[in-house]
């Protein structure tokens, strides 16, 4: 769910750009620098699972995005981890551009921040791994119907002509979500039944003992 | 089981990682149903890639390979093979990745097609042979060392295979965790290539041995 | 095997400091994006042609990356024009495209490979960590620098651990189909990726405390600006500021 | 250096990671100047969370660390027993962070305060140490393992600790790189304390050795 290079005119470009660098500056204050390694390697991570895993559907397979679970593991953080993560799809792999980063950053960004204030406190406070399972289900889902609509929505502001993709593209997004929330919910209750400290931000346990 | 022919027979068969140097040359290498094997070397001679190869893991770039008395090159002819032929990494850490014990277990013998009840024995079974009863529902994440390798061992036996193909299983072990190992393994009656550094618990578990040495196979008395 | 090899060589593309590399793509990318004009956009693609061949970008892979992006375009192609209103530019098999919908569709052709061509010669180019200095030069924020570097250095660490973790389970019988059995397992994959990711940020924290870290990062790299880094800042300014130029007299936003 | 008193003395120190059985209990532990002590002990026994301990990245439930003349208690106090005390951890894919080699050994004198320069004449210092000159601007995470094991040592010698805590230094090298780290080790002037499960190396660099078993501390012959 990029937009791809070229199909964003300036204005749409740079109202991305601009958000990203909000939300971004943002993260960057509330990513404490203990939190770097943490936040590099959630997403590196996620990185390469978009990037080799491929879920069946059908004849076809799909790519996860764990955007959701991104968010409920950095929070804030996971915006400059998008940055960072989108720079290097678009420079390695040329999924994205540049001009779109910003645009982008947005798309996969702020769902995430949104599941982390959603979800993040009680999939920490869940006790069974069912519940884990579900609450991750519903952070998948909530992130990647988030990141549609603001993808689809910054299209279609890119020029009315592109609605047509949107249109298109409706039915597999339904059950790419519903195939990326069973994913992060299978992921999400691993971690809550062998990990549970992942949940728990590093600055939330332990703040440096010395101020 | 079929008990006629050779286990294994591999012809010719030379294998390079990348660009460099090739790990494996013009390799033969031929098993009996029923053997032990060691296989020793020194660190990145190869031992671990050739077990690779001969669950198709890696494809060689040469050579032919003949598993359970048939031709294997495509991954569709390794499925077989990977059901009947059970593969213990170096690393414990690499083979087990579901959150408990039993998950873990379970994992083969479902893939294997076995329903819910037989599954269930399987699981019950291997950890009996291992001697790790009771172990079910720990967090394999949790475990130490040397209850790691014991998990993993069983994770094979539960697949019920064959043969057995184990990658250092003795390594880094304490003296007490070794030791079980090393009398588990007489108990077992399956066909098996062990590939280790420890000379003398190749010597006690196999009956013959083959030193991997500059990309070739020779074999060495212990 | 790596995902993080970026396009080496010795010409003199790979030779120049990475710094005005990364203005220079920065500033061509906004321009090409801004531009309504096909005098622009295929000057662009032309001068990405020339940097493409100047830095000696293999074949193969760049084919690949142009095809990847140019199959989306015949989508856009045949998507926009026929279904967009306005007058027909031309019909084919009876079907309209509309005079709109074409030039929208060569524009965003045009712009995404002319930014794609500049993009792979001057930033795919550099090592990849000296790209992470240069973002550090360029008083780029130092925690998104840090983010950049480890980010990097732990890709190929995680995919290793990746691909061996499925080998142990394709060792047991695994096959992927479509079935929750799938879905789960790798769930648990990733899962244990990033338990082990987790676990292994909490021990570099550590390392990085045991040599004196204190919340506070030194740079060490430095670059040195050459003759030749000059003239590469002349060139580029006097290109940029000529599509500048062109855009403007062209005047109005009509494609 | 304050040559008088101990490098190190633990008293009643015990450490649990969670809510389960604690890893250490009740430690006593003393290092004389110049000291080279070997640990040794079964997997999961302890060990590299003794090391932890001394540097203070783990905080003993109990008892009284004194290091260096001085009990620490606080983060602030490990400050200078950071700088003065190098761990070598045991897994070199932690202690390699930076891109580069050079930047990597360069870490911790910019962090003590080194100007460029002196920075420069370090890593320089550090590199020929360890016999891995011309390295300076290799990627860290292309280098082999044995070699990821040497600039892994060098990014702790560059800070010239007087102390060098190194956990298993010698594991999964083949025999030349071994040698090598032996060498070296016998070479420096630093008091340290090596963990092994290799008991010959130990011997050949350390003047006496500890076992750790169940939480405790023993003194044995090897
Ligand atoms: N994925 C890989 N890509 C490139 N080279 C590899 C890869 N895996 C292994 N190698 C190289 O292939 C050679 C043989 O490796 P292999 O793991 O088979 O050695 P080994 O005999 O099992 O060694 P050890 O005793 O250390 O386990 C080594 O030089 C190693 O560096
Ligand atoms: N972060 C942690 N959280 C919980 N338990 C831990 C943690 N780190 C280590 N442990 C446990 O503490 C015990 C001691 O671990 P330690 O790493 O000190 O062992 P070790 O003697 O170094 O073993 P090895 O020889 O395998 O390196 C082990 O049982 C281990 O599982
Ligand atoms: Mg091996
Ligand atoms: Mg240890």
């Amino acid at each position: 769910m990029h937009i791809t290079e070229g199909v964003a005119p300036a204005s749409v470009a740079a109202a991305g750009a601009l958000l990203a660098a909000g939300g971004v500056a943002l993260g960057l204050r509330a990513m404490k620098d203990e939190q770097i390694p943490r936040a590099a390697l959630v997403a590196s991570a996620i990185f390469v699972a978009s990037l080799v895993i491929r879920l069946p559907l059908g004849p076809s397979s799909v790519h996860p995005v764990l955007n959701g679970l991104a968010g409920v593991l950095l929070g804030w953080a996971a915006m400059p981890a998008f940055l960072v993560a989108l720079f290097l799809q678009a420079l390695l792999f040329q999924f994205g551009g540049i001009t779109t980063l910003g645009i982008n950053t947005v798309t996969m960004g702020f769902p995430a921040v949104a599941c982390y204030y959603l979800f993040s406190r009680r999939i920490r406070e869940s006790k069974k791994g069912r519940e884990a399972f579900l609450l991750g289900v519903a952070a998948g889902v909530t992130a990647l119907t988030l990141s549609f609509v603001l993808w689809a929505g910054s299209l279609i502001l890119s020029g009315k002509q592109l609605a047509i993709i949107v249109k298109l593209s409706l039915l597999p997004h339904l059950a790419i979500v519903t195939i990326e929330g069973i994913f992060t919910g299978f992921i999400v209750g691993f971690l809550a039944r062998v990990y549970p400290k992942a949940f728990e931000m590093p600055h939330i346990i332990k703040t440096r003992s010395d101020p | 089981m079929n008990e006629k022919g050779n286990l294994l027979d591999i012809q010719g068969v030379s294998f390079r990682h990348t660009a460099q140097q090739p790990v494996l040359e013009d390799v033969n290498l031929t098993i009996r149903h029923g053997e032990r094997v060691g296989l020793v070397g020194a660190i990145g001679s190869g031992k671990t890639t050739l077990l690779h190869m001969i669950v198709g893991l890696l494809k060689p770039n040469q050579g032919q390979v003949e598993i359970l008395g048939q031709t294997r090159s495509s991954e569709r002819d390794f499925w077989e093979v990977r059901e009947r032929v059970g593969l213990l990494f170096q690393d414990p850490d690499d083979q087990l990745f579901c959150p408990t014990v039993q998950e873990d277990i379970a994992f083969g013998p479902l893939n294997q097609g076995k329903n819910r009840e037989q599954t269930e024995r399987a699981v019950r079974n291997a950890l009996s042979l291992v001697g790790m009863e009771g172990y079910e529902d720990r967090i394999t994440h949790h475990l130490s060392g040397g209850e790691k390798r014991l998990v993993s061992l069983a994770t094979v036996l539960a697949m019920e295979p064959d043969v057995l193909l184990l990658d250092e299983p003795e390594n880094g072990l304490d003296p007490v965790s070794h030791e079980r190992i090393r009398s588990l393994l007489l108990s077992l009656p399956q066909a098996m290539i062990v590939v280790s550094h420890n000379v003398e618990f190749l010597a006690s578990v196999t009956t013959r041995c083959l030193r991997v040495e500059d990309g070739k196979l020779k074999e060495i008395v212990v | 095997m790596s995902c993080t090899t970026h396009f080496s060589g010795h010409t003199v593309v790979h030779r120049l400091d990475p710094r005005p590399r990364v203005v220079a793509t920065l500033v061509f990318a906004v321009l090409i994006a801004l531009s309504g004009h096909y005098r622009v956009l295929c000057s662009g693609v032309a001068v990405g042609a020339f940097l493409a061949m100047l830095s000696k970008l293999p074949i193969r892979p760049l084919a690949k990356r142009l095809l990847r992006l140019n199959l989306f375009m015949v989508v856009l192609f045949l998507l926009i024009p026929t279904t967009s209103p306005g007058e027909p530019m031309f019909r084919l098999l009876s079907v309209p495209f509309s005079h709109d919908g074409v030039h929208l569709a060569a524009g965003i052709t045009l712009k995404a490979n002319a930014i794609l061509l500049v993009f792979t010669s001057l930033l795919g180019t550099v090592e990849l960590s000296s790209l992470g200095h240069a973002f550090h030069h360029l008083h780029m924020p130092a925690k998104l620098t840090h983010l950049f570097m480890f980010t990097l250095r732990y890709l190929d660490v995680l995919h290793h651990e990746y691909v061996t973790l499925l080998r142990t389970m394709k060792a047991r019988a695994f096959r992927p189909a479509m079935s929750v059995h799938t879905y789960r397992t790798y769930g648990y994959l990733m899962g244990m990726l990033l338990v082990r990711s987790l676990v292994r940020s909490e021990r570099i924290m550590a390392a990085m405390k045991c040599r004196g870290f204190r919340g506070e990062f030194h740079a060490y790299h430095h670059f040195h600006f050459h003759q030749r880094d000059a003239v590469f800042c002349l060139t580029s300014a006097i290109v940029l500021m000529l599509f500048a130029f062109v855009e403007w007299i062209s005047g109005g936003v009509a494609r």
